[in-house]
């Protein structure tokens, strides 16, 4: 088997095992869902419509609600300690690191679909005229996000603050993508299209690269010990 | 045969690292880190009198462009020497295992958590006066204040996890990935505000001689300052590091 | 201040002969017999070394259990030399490969069993052996894993989820996940540890049958009933190195109670 | 233009934050100093229950 075909495998029993308890993406989906109620109380109805407020919203939900997904990948593993079995296995390191990628990924983006789609019917945005151009956004965002986000989530999984640490060091580090996907998003619903924000793409793909390659080359001193 | 060894090596070592805070081996004082102390001192007395007497007072702005020299100095530490350190340091903790290079960095973030602060603070008292408003999303100010996010965020990590190899690995790591992250995130605050009108075009620019000597002389007290007290600071952790170590094998006795 | 309990037995006749001829060491080592080698092995946490300079080598093929108090670092022995910590110092061998240089070739020839189960308790035991044996490799998985069921004796539970397991048949199907990629070299770190009576025989009998004289087995312990049960060494591990090891047959079992709490007794008198 | 105050505000917060760290490492380095000169005293009277060593 393959380096792709044994990273899926990882991200695989992943996947298997959230379907099976559902605990983590019930409570992503929630969480994305009171973000975007809450903030609907702290903006005035009137500005509500201004155009960049409502991919701001969004990404603010997709942010918030990803981080709790991200907590529990390298966690989940503690239990009956996985993480070490995991180890045991004569693989190299950056095909455990791309599973867990896999895994965070397809988490983040199935939670952000459901709450796009939540957002739509409260903000009355038209999602399905602008869907493709935010759907590769939201792709590109999300594999910036699960990069960084997978890289330290293996870093804070030993620590007993490790929910609050993995935001206090997730969220600096992700202004960028929040940044480059709420602008480009912002075009995309505006209907000027996807390559209206060209740079902005741009710089999500340059931030994919560069983290991804990082993160690849970073992950084995992680969990050396 | 190895039991021996480790108390050789206790009984070997804990006499000359005691000896050494005295004699000044690594330990404590020694003549260069004075030097560079003193030196600092008196490069930072001087950029005091360029920046507050003799330097021009600026026809626009009056008197409150004095904060710029030292604004603009502890910003360049913050981005230049006190993150790079760390960035370097981390790169070599990682290469060579030794955990010299870890203390090196986290003296630098310290540092450079100090610098930044100076900035973010300064910032807003130089800007107050002059556009009527504390804060502005300048794309310097806003990475300025995301790179002090950073800083925290590395020193937190660190204050989590007990000292050693661990803690040493995971804060290089993060070290590494914020500094790799600090152009991208300038670049991007950069692009997001020349979309709409930025409140300032260039501040750097036009700048008179006796203002841009004040400048440099200010930057270079900062940088001899920072040198300084990145010294004294590893130096301490070195000594604390044996302390802990001659105890330990004390103990194991 | 004596250490003369833990020098006198430091090293047993092979490892003796073997670090008397340290320059031996170099020498390709064709048809090598061990099955792992550990030389001047130190393991710091932090300030604190949990292995001190530990010698130790094992002939393929043989079931070596090493008992020890708590502390005496033996879970870290393990651990170095199943690659999942590294060492500080030293030379570690494990199936002919260095356990950092060569860390995944070791891994693909070892298997370990622990008190903790490693497996993941949201999927079936069918899931669990699939996940495995497809990180390791191995082919034809639904049959092995079959087989790997009924040896362990969890036919007919195979669909049900790990988590409604009891403690002894997840330590069973444990047994089933570490044999998944026939391992020529095994580690049992207190594997009896948490299990019932029941539990314990079920997996007395299943490392009966892996001590077959081809596998390597190392098994620590702090249980002296069941660690002399099946192995054909013995070991004593205390404060970090091994102070005694002999093969069983020159055990006095009825007294070998006495022979630990010198060793360990010593080895306290020493560490204060 | 009195913006004097701002000038003088903005000047004690450095020397402020410059100085209070400076303090920090003296007050660090004292206490590393008397761990040191402790342990040097144990050590000495260590030396002089054990002779052979």
């Amino acid at each position: 088997m393959g380096f792709l075909g044994q990273a899926w495998t990882i991200a695989w029993k992943d996947i298997l095992g959230e379907l099976r308890t559902r605990e983590m993406v019930f409570s992503m989906l929630l969480f994305g869902f009171l973000v975007i109620l809450i903030f609907n109380f702290g903006i005035e109805p009137g500005l509500r419509d201004e155009a960049l407020v409502k991919p701001g919203v969004l990404w603010s939900a997709f942010v918030f609600a990803g981080i709790l997904g991200l907590n529990r990948s390298f966690s989940s593993e503690k239990e009956n300690d996985c993480l070490q079995g995991l180890l045991l296995c004569p693989v190299d390191r950056a095909v455990i690191y791309l599973g867990k990628f896999l895994g965070n990924f397809v988490f983040v983006l199935a939670m952000s679909l459901a709450v796009l789609l939540f957002f739509s019917v409260l903000y009355n945005v038209d999602v399905i005229a602008v869907l493709p151009g935010l759907l590769a956004i939201l792709g590109l965002a999300t594999v910036g996000f699960s990069a960084v986000g997978t890289l330290f989530s293996a870093v804070s999984v030993g620590i007993k603050t490790r929910d609050v640490l993995l935001a206090i060091l997730l969220f600096p580090v992700l202004v960028p993508v929040i940044l480059a996907a709420a602008k480009s998003s912002a075009f995309v619903m505006n209907g000027e299209g996807l390559f209206a924000g060209g740079s902005w793409l741009a710089m999500l793909v340059v931030y994919d690269v560069v983290f991804l390659a990082v993160s690849v080359m970073l992950f084995d001193y992680v969990l050396e010990e | 045969m190895a039991e021996e060894q480790t108390l050789k090596r206790a009984f070997a070592e804990a006499p000359p690292s005691v000896i050494e805070r005295r004699g000044g081996r690594g330990g404590g004082r020694s003549l260069w880190v004075d030097a560079l102390g003193a030196s600092s001192i008196l490069a930072i007395l001087f950029a005091l009198y360029l920046a507050l007497i003799w330097a021009p007072t600026e026809a626009v702005m009056g008197d409150i462009q004095r904060l710029f020299y030292f604004h603009v100095a502890a910003a360049w530490l913050a981005l230049g020497p006190s993150f790079g350190v760390v960035a370097a340091c981390s790169v070599l903790y990682l290469w060579k295992k030794d955990l010299r290079f870890d203390r090196i960095a986290s003296a630098s973030a310290e540092l450079g958590v100090m610098f930044t602060t100076i900035t973010l603070v300064t910032g807003p008292i130089w800007a107050r006066p002059i556009w009527g408003a504390y804060w502005t999303w300048d794309p310097r100010l806003t990475t300025t204040l995301v790179l002090w996010f950073i800083f925290v965020a590395y020193l937190m990590l660190r204050s989590a996890v007990d000292a050693g190899h661990k803690r040493a690995r995971l804060s290089a790591v993060f070290g590494i990935v914020g500094w790799i992250d600090v152009p991208i995130v300038f670049m991007s605050i950069r692009w997001w505000r020349t979309i709409h009108p930025t409140v300032i075009a260039s501040e750097g620019g036009g700048l008179a001689p006796d203002m841009r000597l004040t400048l440099f002389v200010a930057i270079g007290a900062f940088t001899l300052l920072y040198a300084y007290l990145l010294v004294v600071r590893v130096r301490q952790e070195d000594l604390a590091t044996r302390l802990d170590r001659v105890r330990h094998q004390l103990y194991l006795r | 201040m004596s250490s003369s309990v833990a020098r006198r037995t430091d090293l047993s006749p092979a490892d003796a002969s073997a670090a008397g001829h340290e320059d031996d060491a170099g020498k390709p080592r064709t048809g090598t017999t061990s099955a792992m080698r550990v030389r001047r092995l130190w393991k710091y946490y932090g300030h604190f070394p949990a292995l001190r300079g530990l010698d130790l080598e094992l002939e393929r093929g043989r079931f070596l259990t090493v008992f020890g108090p708590n502390g005496a670092g033996k879970t870290t022995l393990i651990k170095v030399l199943s690659t999942q910590i590294k060492p500080s110092e030293g030379l570690v061998e494990v199936g002919g490969h260095d356990v950092v240089h060569a860390a995944d070739r070791v891994r693909g020839q070892i298997g370990v069993i622990s008190h903790n189960t490693y497996l993941y308790p949201s999927l079936t035991a069918f899931e669990n052996l699939k996940f495995y044996g497809r990180m390791y490799g191995v082919g034809d998985l639904e049959e092995r894993s079959r087989e790997l069921l009924e040896r362990v004796g969890l036919r007919g539970r195979e669909d049900d989820r790990v988590s409604e397991y009891s403690r002894g048949m997840q330590q069973r199907l444990s047994i089933a996940r570490a044999l998944l990629h026939e391992p020529e070299i095994m580690f049992l770190d207190e594997p009896y540890t948490g299990l019932d009576q029941h539990a314990s025989r079920m997996l007395r009998g299943v490392l009966a049958s892996l001590h077959d004289g081809r596998r390597t087995i190392f098994m620590v312990t702090h249980n002296l009933e069941e660690g002399l049960e099946m192995c054909d060494e013995v070991a004593i591990q205390v404060a970090g190195r091994i102070c005694y090891r002999e093969p069983i047959d020159r055990v006095d079992r009825e007294h070998f109670g006495d022979t630990y709490f010198e060793c360990v007794g010593g080895g306290h008198k020493w560490d204060s | 233009m009195s913006n004097l105050g701002f000038l003088a505000v903005g000047y004690g917060f450095i020397w402020l934050v410059l100085g209070g760290y400076v303090f920090s490492l003296a007050r660090r380095q004292s206490g590393l100093n008397r761990q040191v000169d402790r342990l040097e005293r144990e050590l000495e009277l260590d030396r002089e229950a054990v002779p052979e060593r």
